[in-house]
């Protein structure tokens, strides 16, 4: 039992954390950085190449750094407390885990260096949060998949170079078997997109896809055989949400509660009404059970059992959720008024947890997951 | 005891619906349904019509064109308008500056702005809160000096609400620092927007909209005839005023409106094999919250039968104070049983919700996926303006506990 | 819309308050009452009688006075200011209504002169909350019924003259149908039962059938249809149930509010503590929420058609079940020590909240039902 | 980083586990199990057995019987004895009194008392609350007067638990009611409970049991031998002793052990035709709550190993704060799960639950039924009790939140 981060995370935290600091320090700069086509600064994108967090993922002899799931979590709780508007978690950690379990190493270097975003295309009109829900119909002809279809809220999709797209090249709608992940280039004729803002300030992109021809040397992983890899990667993200979450909660509960030592009202420091007070800590009791089980979540990512991991990922994403909507709501209340300003920033932390919350399963479905996998959680 | 509406209300009620059925614009409607922001063309076009039926202003002295209306019959109003869904007559005029004119104000002032104020011919907003006094009114900072027949003031509003729409603002300014308590020595002003010195900033709120706005006023010389009533003695004419406000505080036929549309989108949105209200626990959610509506509704109806027992100018029920508690709990919770319904469709942002800057790209996703979001994010204000759930408590505790 | 008592109701009010203040004002007098066999003193049940509170809901006809829902509001909230422990919620409200319904008036003028209780057996092993579960089998033989089986947590059953037993006299365990309604005189031969008090002071009894005859005539309503009759009455038992929870819960805030005013801790009334007063009003908003259930509850129980009644009550049930469990447990908490003491009557008002939660379905059974009906209760 | 057990950590909990199942009594684990109250022979035979193994003082300075254990050890040993489920040594000797006699008694008080303490042969109460002080524990109003080498103490002492099988109390009482603040002025001192003056009353909590007690000192006269450490430093010593009690606050153990027995029975109970632990909506209750304390188990273990770093005898972590308040809801809530799988059979009352009134009557329904009401009951006073939680969010607003 170790809570310790090595030497070696700690400098990453620092590192990390440094450079956040000098991008995300002023607030101001983020807005900036939202009015760039794609909702990010490429340069900020570049400086991550650079030092190195793109291809942290990655083991050696695919060019990365070898970093596990902790090392994703100490970026991603960096990146929460920035608010950070760049696509790390669909580009690195996202599609990143895709094309490593699935052995489709020939882009990683350009994801290390900056040069490709890589989004996940996988979500579809009526598929919600079930990663088995894959329409887009991939029919072989030849030496090519054709694609034809359409997908949904892909997250980093505007700026992508690639997509990988979840395919369904066997059987019916839901079911398990006959989803293949391909990876497509973004310039292949027949895609168009559409990229916008999401509320919290990111992107994502609508992309269709008309006859849309792919090598059969593209797909990644088994042909039909997409969704464990699919589901491995969503975890790890999920992982990474968890700690992103983490970060902004413990941004924001900080933020609060200086506000309500500051804050004046008749007279006094509104942090002076006990009522008050009461509620900063029960939202700092939320802040630590969520911290727990995002350490939960990066340590059961690589649990060799998919079923037990699944569950501990739920396990996670339920609580992170529950934490995150009570601090969101209450951080804003709280600050009253200006809380619900675009020019203050507990706004916007409160609006990136209540995506957060929405995004790869809220807490109810993960619950029902939960329940339906009659998994033993704590006992 | 009796749950039912009588035949006079009954009839009232289906008189309201039918007239809203025939005169409400289709747009200003579509535009409520879907949980995007109404102009300014489409409240005056409403109220007008509302005034011409005489029923814009019927809480105003009948002379002014009140209607004498019981409390019981002033709800179904409400409610009628909230479920349809119709936008409320304009509450600065309605609500707010209008009784208090009407009340406190000098003849040449209800003769010159009464008849306009009832047909949002004067567009007014509120200039009381102020940066450093939200929910502690009364420790505003704003003053009006006086100088000769005018009034100099000075200082800074906040979170007005339309105040980009507006023509006049009625002001709450202090106009004796000296005064021994701080609700002592306010005045209760009335200002023409156009006059120099004042300035409206819009404040973007975080679901993309423009609704609330600082306003600046900067050597602002007012004809000391706008002062309403007696210098000093603002504090009262505004206290009488929020009493006004706090009819229909609840607003639950928004929750309910709000209900019937997430029920008719639960139909048309998917889960796994079925429809998305065809799951248990998504049913279960929401009859969840159906309940403590209703149970809402009872104690709204109570508080207004003890209303029509005092009498229509009794002293502010602090009862209310829980309808506003619960009612804003219920609005908010709505909110994101509506986002429950997107999924993955929440996260798009449209361009911007407010009128000026809509685009006419398509929707991503259904077209009704659009607002949630925004929708929840604005609704958090819901439990902080007007006195927020905290003070609300505070009242409570003292008022009726007896603590 | 009409929130104003009768002036007959008012005087009906003040009566039963008056009469509940006599024989409950001092608590301790309780305790004694739940000294007799049965838990409760014959003593107190016959000034029931003398007051005619016993045959209130039954018509001028049956010999009572003709009561409505309202009326027996009234009389229960006030069982729950004075946490009553007779049985009069199980023998007036829930048999007499039965017996009402059913059209089996031969035995009321017993009820209304307190000559006999009459009990509900409806409950078995396996059925929980669900009236159609029934299993306990009526054999037909000749003109005579045979019962053969047990049931559980028959209320009020220790001092029942006469038992009304719900048996299946045909179909499946169950079916809707099959299911007759017997009233069982308790001397027959093969009755034994074993009475005992229940976690909340009062009484309950486990009844078990062997060979019981029971003859034909004594059917309450038609053969294999006693099941709308037994819900019809049984709706009329949680409108009185929620009425009593009321009358408890407006008792327990105001005791709590008075004890937080008076009791002192580091120097001060521990009621001057922001954070205690919000609790407070909490519970006083949850009150007034169960009380507007209560009237709904009420006058939702003549309502002609059994699903809108059945609806009704459910949407009740589960808001005074809410309502009760939080108002129950924040005042033993705000007591401290004391509200967990038997001596102190906060925790008896706790208990039977607690109970009445539980009692013909608990809010989570209710919400279920509701959410199946798919009903609109409020939009 | 790392979540799982070490080697060593390892196999210390399977010694544990294996003492366990070897020594404990099946009838007292089946009394923990059906949630009856254990007796004083069920904690005397265990606590002795845990004493021969070396078991039952392991936080105690070496000489006198400790282990020397590291948090984790200790964290380890109380979870696998809660997940028995076992006694816990009792915590009167062993974790409040014995480390105050061991830290600051004399060398005479340490002869005497120390081994036996452990082994149970002296059974410890604690006189610290009274009736007019609460949380406010240092409003204590008991005396302590002296005369010669005696002191002579008076006053009344309340929810003393178990004081019915104590031979021994540990008392505080004023001994210099000038003192400048409440806090100065107290001493703690030893007094044997046959002392003439010394009257026990059970005070009957709602579950029937009688678990504590008012205990009454009517001019009890007891050796000034008898005070430990320095006469009104008693202040220090109890929040010492605070200190102590902890570890393990959380009981983290007791609700997974509850939680695997609701199981059980949610699969021997039958809801409508299927196993009740087939429904989904009691799986979603079940596992909501399995959630929550999977995240409080993390965070008690983030404590421990910060109690590592700091070292033993540093001071209180006002995080412990948060394991009380979170642990005491958790274990609360599934007690309410408990009567969930019980229905309608949580009505019945079983005779009583405490072993003096127990009949020999079989049960109403199913045997583990009984139990469900009175624990619920009885866990009410898990968030009151050492502090109340409300106390408790003091201590952190106050201490970690800065306010």
């Amino acid at each position: 039992m170790d809570f310790d981060f090595s030497d070696d995370q700690k400098l990453l935290k620092e590192s990390v954390g440094k450079l956040m600091a000098s991008r995300y320090g002023d607030f101001e700069k983020r807005k900036g950085y939202q009015m760039h086509p794609n909702g990010f600064d490429p340069a900020v994108w570049a400086e991550y190449a650079e030092a190195g967090i793109l291809s942290l993922p990655f083991s050696e002899e695919q060019g990365g750094f070898g970093g596990g799931p902790v090392e994703t979590m100490i970026v991603m709780e960096e990146m929460g407390t920035a608010l950070a508007v760049e696509p790390y978690l669909a580009c690195v950690v996202l599609s990143g885990a895709i094309l490593k379990y699935g052995k489709a190493e020939q882009i990683i270097p350009e994801i290390a260096s900056g040069e490709a975003i890589v989004a996940l295309a996988n979500i579809e009109r009526s598929s919600r949060y079930d990663l088995n829900d894959v329409s887009l119909a991939a029919r072989r002809d030849g030496d090519d998949y054709v694609l034809e279809g359409e997908k949904s809220v892909v997250l980093g999709g505007g700026a992508a170079g690639y997509f990988i797209v979840a395919a369904r090249t066997a059987g019916a709608r839901r079911d398990a078997d006959g989803i293949t992940l391909l990876l497509v280039d973004a310039k292949s004729p027949g895609i168009s997109r559409r990229g916008y803002p999401t509320q919290d300030g990111q992107h994502a992109a609508e992309v269709s896809f008309g006859s849309v021809r792919v090598p059969v040397a593209n797909v990644i992983g088994e042909a039909g055989k997409g969704l464990p890899i699919l589901a491995r990667a969503v975890d790890e993200a999920i992982a990474g949400l968890c700690a992103e979450a983490v970060g902004a909660m413990d941004a924001l509960v900080k933020m609060t509660v200086e506000y309500l030592k500051t804050r004046k009202q008749f007279g006094v420091a509104i942090g002076s009404f006990q009522a008050l007070q009461h509620r900063s800590v029960d939202m700092l009791v939320m802040l630590e059970q969520a911290r727990s089980m995002a350490i939960y979540a990066a340590l059961s990512v690589d649990d060799a059992d998919p079923v037990a991991r699944g569950n501990a990922i739920s396990a996670a994403k339920v609580q992170i959720g529950r934490s995150a909507k009570f601090i969101g709501q209450q951080s804003v209340q709280l600050h009253g008024g200006i809380g619900v300003t675009m020019e203050y920033k507990a706004g916007h932390y409160f609006k990136r947890l209540t995506m957060i919350e929405q995004m790869f399963g809220d807490s109810d479905y993960h619950l029902r997951k939960l329940a339906a996998s009659g998994a033993a959680i704590a006992a | 005891m009796d749950l039912n509406l009588s035949a006079e209300e009954m009839a009232f009620r289906d008189e309201v619906r039918a007239f809203i059925a025939a005169e409400l614009s289709p747009e200003t409607r579509e535009k409520l349904v879907l949980g995007r922001e109404i102009g300014k063309h489409d409240f005056v076009e409403w109220q007008r019509k509302l005034n011409a039926k005489g029923w814009a202003v019927p809480n105003w002295p009948v002379e002014w064109g009140g209607q004498n209306w019981e409390p019981m019959q002033e709800y179904i109003f409400l409610d009628e308008l909230q479920q349809a869904p119709a936008p409320s007559p304009l509450q600065f005029n309605c609500s707010m500056v209008g009784p208090v004119i009407a009340t406190f104000g000098s003849e040449e002032q209800k003769k010159k702005f009464l008849a306009p104020t009832a047909n949002l011919d004067i567009w007014w907003c509120q200039g009381f809160s102020e940066p450093g006094a939200g929910s502690d009114l009364a420790g505003l900072k704003t003053t009006a000096r006086r100088e000769g027949d005018f009034y100099i003031i000075n200082g800074q509003k906040t979170w007005t609400t339309l105040a980009q729409y507006a023509d006049w603002i009625f002001v709450l300014a202090r106009t004796n620092p000296q005064a021994e308590k701080k609700q002592q020595g306010i005045s209760f002003i009335l200002v023409d927007m156009k006059t120099p010195g004042v300035t409206v900033r819009p404040i973007q709120l975080i679901d993309g909209g423009r609704e609330v706005n600082e306003v600046w006023f900067d050597e602002v010389k007012v004809p000391a005839e706008n002062l309403v009533g007696q210098e000093n003695r603002g504090w009262d004419y505004a206290k009488y005023l929020l009493t006004n406000e706090r009819m229909g505080i609840a607003r639950i036929g928004v929750s309910k409106q709000r209900i019937r549309r997430i029920k008719e989108l639960a139909k048309i949105e998917r889960y796994g094999d079925t429809q998305l209200l065809d799951q248990p626990w998504f049913r279960e959610k929401l009859v969840s919250v159906e309940i403590e509506l209703k149970a809402l509704e009872i104690t709204q109806l109570r508080v207004l039968a003890e209303a029509r027992k005092r009498g229509k100018h009794g002293e502010a029920d602090p009862n209310s104070s829980i309808l506003k508690i619960k009612g804003s709990e219920l609005q908010q919770v709505t909110t994101e049983l509506m986002m429950d319904v997107m999924g993955p469709y929440v996260l798009p942002f449209a361009a911007s919700m407010d009128d000026e800057d809509r685009t006419n790209e398509p929707p991503i996703g259904p077209d009704y996926a659009a607002s949630a979001g925004p929708t929840y994010f604005n609704s958090r204000k819901i439990s902080i303006y007007g006195g927020s759930n905290e003070i609300q408590r505070n009242i409570i505790a003292k008022a009726i506990l007896g603590f």
